[in-house]
């Protein structure tokens, strides 16, 4: 469990009301408006996308938006940073393989 | 430092390089100056790659079809690396009746000069490229055409020509030529003189000051470009694309990021401040333009602009030429904004002219003194 | 002393960890970094250009130093010497959407 | 467009602070800031902070973020967040993304307050998830609430880490190790020493051979460096361990300032790109100025004061106070600037070894390589007296700018004295109460009471403990030398906890008096990883 209950310094963190969304068709839930990237991390989500060169596993790294290690595709749109973007409820994410979601890193659209 | 060669070339863009590698290729000994501390800094590293026919002025013509038969398809063989070279075609898009005539336009003289291109109609222009929005209605379509990176074709030359034994000084900028004997033999700098038999100068808008030492003015003036790029993206086509508004112009790279070009309307406004800043309003200026043709580009992020600035012809056209009134000089400057695609075959007939005299694509259209005043 | 392009710096050693990742966003090996220079890509702005490391997403925000310094051993020089890669807007990635909507746009 | 008299970019301590100071002065000023809270790094810092009263010394980072923030509003300064600055361009335009469009804003003046980006080390597998950086690690507990991971193995023992490292045990994260380069610790010994006595080992002179794994960390590999940098064989160690948090330094962020054609040299004791910049922050360009990391790694304490001094230039520069005005008011910001610059950590020091502190003692050779100070080295320093009864001991071993223990004793133990940096010294002839307002003031929690005279045969000894879940009194558990190795049994005796601690509570522990200057923690009996 990942999740702090209780902080010896900040107390019980602020949260938004739990929400479902959909990690690779899976549904899980985290908080609204906690970063996509905790959520799946909560969830113990490791691996956000697969590299388009060498086909190897990423996730979260700088956690602040700078380095885009934890982008995916979320509801469609690939190359999103998943550190800095809200939770909503019914979010569709998804692993991004090279800049989609299809594990065959859309080598068949060439 | 070599201060003596046979040859020596100023400017270390693309042309620079290009005939470099094909001057050491036929065994001429060359020395390049690159007044900038970086190899191919100029517009070589800044425009938007396009390697087209279409479009082109029909003195510039030939010089584009001679290199995209006989250069281009086997360059990344020939330098021992990947240039990116891609020939799928090339769309000029319009979306009004006038840009339809204008398209018309410059198809017509490209016909006439034996390049295969023609109009196509909305439902083919789909079909060519299916994520082209409904507003586009017509295009010019010229499949020969294609694009290629930049920044890796202009520094393949130049590691290929250092492979060779040409020469390569960056951050020597050439402040003045000397003539020794009624021959141009001397090149000034801050490192001291180089000296050659024959002195190329191809230092884009730059070459006007350098051979203004000698006596030799070719008019142009200079204006900023400004590019932006996307994220990878999934792919999406492979054509280089033009629009007849020129509000855009691009392609998606080999690496999948989109490489985009476009005007706002003040950069013939706009005085070089030293920088290759892009402007606070041009990339935007360049969105909206692709927005209206890509409407599915609108989530794409940008992730870089730059700027850069092209060496302008007072008549839109390079000058590529011997200066017969001082002996042993070479120009090859004023490309206004097309001279990648060129870039090549320009180095390849350079070399020609400077090693040989003759020349295998006629360079007359491009001669330093063909300027008249029109009135 | 950087501008001579042929300068000597001795011949490229294949080294144990020339597999190991770089540059994140584009997956560039130090091993790629180092052949580079021996290739005649003396500055970083030339290493960029021509392998694209620092060219990715995070437009060279992770891996400018450790490339900076690779670079400046196979040159044996000081990385300080060596100019780091320029800076250039947006300083975020940013959507074609958001940068057309502009305040003030003639559209 | 619109136009503000200032704009400032980066709501962080210097940031907030510039426009403060900038908005008293009468300036309409205006603060984008990319982030969704203000405060820049001020708000996942949970420690409390060194110097003095001045410098809001032991106040924890969020809430002098809190603090600097009202004091912005107050001001009238408009503070605009969730709004990045994607470019400044010449005749100090910015654009800002602001929702989903871009808008252009100009300043009279532009003070350019980014901060700084932490970097980064590769070694083998450093791309696999679970590898990452220590700010992220910081990200991620105490903004979102979200534990890294399970067990860290730290690289760096600069400030960073070892702060970070800490915060992660207050978090419920196991630190299997903290590692790092250099031969010695990087950052203040009481960072470290609270750390160690937790029983967190220091791997000095050792670098990560390899992260492990497949396609996540499933543990580390470490080995000894020679002094050129290369792994000395059979030194390898390997840890279990799922997450490798990085931690080697900081870069000023000048991404913006480069742009500007502000003079941006590679300056290494500004830690990277810092822009050059004249006696009030002015950058090369005229009209914009640069505070806090952006212009050169310090600390926040020095940031805050920096921003002043940059608002104030500003102020001056547009004409809303007088050169004579700006010379007064800054003549005390930069006495406070001076003294935060002092001591060993000094900018000045940066890269040289120091054998002695500045009263001529010796330093603690193994605070340096192992973390904490050997038992035969803390009694000679002049924080750590031998005295009947009740008394504080002091194992503050080096000098650093920092005095609360001072004000925090009414009865007058503890003397440093004017020179903020030197070390703190126990009066013997003082009367100790036990209040234990020093125990909770001190910010390297490098402060214990201990009364050798408890009871027959015991002493006591107070430390201060931030950890969940608090033990009760009359808990027994083992208590930790300095190097966290267990030594004997413990009993709690006493809890206080008081909102003048500001959440360090003050745990009482009975030892065997042989133990009354060795014990230093106190581990539950029942509880391995105390949070959970």
């Amino acid at each position: 469990m990942l999740r702090i209950t209780e902080h010896p310094i900040l107390g019980a963190p602020e949260k938004g009301r739990r929400v479902e969304f959909t990690f690779d068709g899976r549904t899980m839930s985290g908080c609204e408006g906690e970063p996509v990237a905790a959520a799946l991390k909560a969830e113990g989500v490791m691996i956000h996308r697969y590299t388009s060169k060498r086909h190897e596993p990423r996730g979260i790294f700088c956690a602040i938006g700078r380095c885009t290690d934890c982008v995916m595709v979320v509801d469609g749109v690939p190359n999103i940073r998943t550190c800095v973007t809200p939770l909503h409820e019914g979010m569709d994410v998804r692993t991004q393989y090279g800049v989609t979601d299809r594990k065959d890193f859309g080598e068949e659209a060439r | 430092m070599k201060q003596k060669s046979e040859v020596l070339i100023i400017g270390g863009g693309i042309i620079g390089c290009a005939t470099a590698y094909y001057l050491t290729k036929k065994g001429v000994d060359v020395t390049v100056l690159e007044g900038s501390d970086f190899i191919g800094n100029g517009g070589s590293s800044r425009n938007g790659g396009g390697v087209r026919q279409s479009g082109r002025d029909p003195r510039e013509l030939p010089m584009a079809m001679w290199g995209i038969r006989n250069l281009w398809p086997g360059l990344s063989e020939e330098l021992g690396a990947d240039v990116e070279y891609v020939q799928e075609g090339n769309l000029r898009l319009g979306k009004t009746e006038k840009h339809k005539e204008i398209l018309t336009g410059l198809t017509d003289a490209a016909v006439s000069c034996g390049l295969e291109v023609k109009m196509i109609d909305e439902d083919t222009v789909k079909e060519i490229n299916p994520h082209l929005s409904d507003e586009v209605t017509s295009a010019s379509w010229c499949p020969t055409d294609g694009h290629a990176n930049p920044m890796a074709a202009t520094l393949a030359f130049y590691r290929k020509a250092r492979e060779l034994g040409a020469q390569f000084y960056t951050g020597v900028p050439v402040s003045e030529l000397r003539t020794v004997r009624g021959r141009v033999r001397e090149a000034v700098t801050p490192d001291g003189i180089f000296e050659a038999d024959k002195i190329l100068v191809a230092a884009g808008y730059g070459s006007r000051a350098i051979a203004g030492t000698v006596g030799i003015d070719v008019p142009m003036t200079e204006r900023k470009a400004e590019c932006i790029v996307t994220e990878a993206q999934p792919r999406m086509f492979e054509q280089m694309l033009g629009t007849a508004d020129a509000d855009f112009y691009g392609h998606q790279t080999a690496h999948g990021s989109f490489v985009f070009g476009g005007m706002s309307g003040f950069e013939a406004f706009m005085e070089n401040d030293g920088t290759t800043t892009s402007t606070s309003y041009g990339a935007s200026c360049t969105c909206r333009g692709i927005m209206k043709y890509f409407p599915e580009l609108a989530s794409a992020k940008i992730v870089r602009t730059w700027a850069g600035w092209i060496d302008a012809c007072a008549d839109g056209v390079p000058v590529m030429s011997r200066v017969e009134e001082v002996p042993g000089l070479y120009l090859a400057c004023a490309f206004s904004g097309h001279g990648f695609g060129i870039g090549p075959a320009a180095g390849y007939n350079l070399a020609e002219l400077i090693a040989d005299g003759e020349t295998t694509v006629d360079l007359t259209p491009f001669r330093y003194d063909r300027f008249k005043p029109v009135i | 002393m950087m501008n001579d392009r042929s300068r000597d710096i001795g011949p490229f050693v294949p080294a144990p960890d020339d597999d190991m990742i770089v540059c994140r966003c584009e997956e560039i090996t130090k091993g790629e970094i180092r052949r580079a220079v021996h290739d005649g890509m003396y500055t970083v702005t030339e290493i960029r250009r021509w392998l694209r490391a620092g060219m990715g997403l995070c437009q060279g925000q992770t891996c400018s130093k450790l490339v900076k310094g690779i670079a400046a051993r196979e040159l044996g020089i000081s990385p300080a010497l060596l100019e780091p890669a320029s800076s250039r807007a947006p300083m975020r990635p940013t959507e074609m959407k958001v940068l057309g909507r502009e305040e003030g746009a003639c559209a | 467009m619109k136009r503000y008299d200032l704009i400032v970019i980066g709501a962080g301590p210097s940031g907030l602070s510039a426009a403060a100071e900038a908005a008293s002065k009468g300036l309409r000023t205006v603060v984008f800031d990319e982030n969704e809270r203000p405060g820049g790094q001020l708000f996942k810092q949970i420690h409390k902070f060194f110097g003095s009263k001045e410098h809001k010394a032991k106040v924890r980072g969020y809430n002098i973020g809190k603090q600097l923030l009202q004091e912005a509003a107050d001001a009238g300064v408009d503070v605009v967040l969730n709004a990045p600055v994607e470019g400044l361009y010449p005749d100090h335009e910015v654009t800002v993304r602001i929702g989903d469009s871009l808008r252009h804003f100009k300043g009279d003046a532009v003070i350019a307050a980014t901060g700084a980006s932490e970097n980064m080390a590769a070694f083998k597998g450093w791309t696999l998830p679970g590898v990452i950086g220590a700010g992220a690690a910081q990200t991620m507990m105490n903004l979102h609430g979200i534990k890294p991971g399970n067990k860290v193995v730290m690289l760096g023992s600069g400030n960073v880490g070892l702060v970070v490292s800490y915060q992660l045990l207050q978090a419920g994260v196991e630190v299997a190790a903290v590692v790092d380069a250099l031969p010695h610790v990087g950052g203040y010994g009481v960072h470290a020493a609270k750390l160690a006595r937790t029983g967190v080992p220091f791997y000095l002179s050792h670098t990560i051979v390899e992260a492990e794994g497949e396609d996540r960390v499933k543990g580390v590999t470490i080995a000894e460096i020679d002094n050129k940098f290369n792994f000395i064989p059979g030194t390898e160690k390997h840890f279990d361990a799922d997450t490798i948090c990085v931690a080697v330094g900081l870069s000023p962020m000048s991404q913006l300032l480069k742009m500007a054609e502000c003079d941006v040299p590679d300056d290494p004791s500004k830690g990277g790109q810092a822009p050059r910049v004249g006696a009030f922050g002015e950058t090369s360009v005229k009209g914009v100025f640069a505070a806090g990391d952006v212009s050169g790694i310090e600390e926040a304490s020095s940031a805050m004061i920096e921003g002043r001094i940059t608002g104030l230039a500003a102020a001056e520069s547009l004409g809303f106070i007088t050169k004579q005005e700006l010379e007064a008011e800054t003549a005390g910001l930069e006495n406070q600037l001076a003294s935060l610059r002092r001591g060993m950590f000094a900018p000045g020091n940066k890269g040289r070894k120091i054998t002695e502190t500045d009263e001529g003692i010796a330093l603690s050779e193994s605070l340096l390589t192992q973390g904490y100070v050997a038992d035969d080295e803390i009694a000679r320093f002049p924080g750590v007296t031998k005295q009947r009864g009740i008394h504080p001991v002091i194992e503050c071993t080096q000098n650093i700018p920092c005095n609360p223990c001072q004000d925090a004793c009414r009865k007058g133990c503890i003397r440093i004295g004017k020179d903020i940096t030197s070390l703190p010294a126990v009066d013997t002839d003082s009367q100790c109460v036990g209040c234990g307002l020093c125990v909770a003031a001190c910010s390297g929690q490098a402060v214990f009471l201990v009364d050798e005279d408890y009871e027959e045969g015991y002493a006591s000894v107070t430390l201060p403990y931030e950890f969940l879940p608090l033990p009760e009194t009359g808990a027994r558990g083992t208590a930790l030398d300095r190097s966290g190795a267990p030594v004997c049994e413990a009993e709690v005796v006493e809890i206080r906890t008081s909102p003048a601690f500001d959440h360090t509570n003050l745990l009482t522990m009975k030892v065997p008096a042989d133990m009354a200057m060795t014990a230093r923690f106190f581990r539950n009996q029942k509880t391995e990883s105390e949070a959970c």
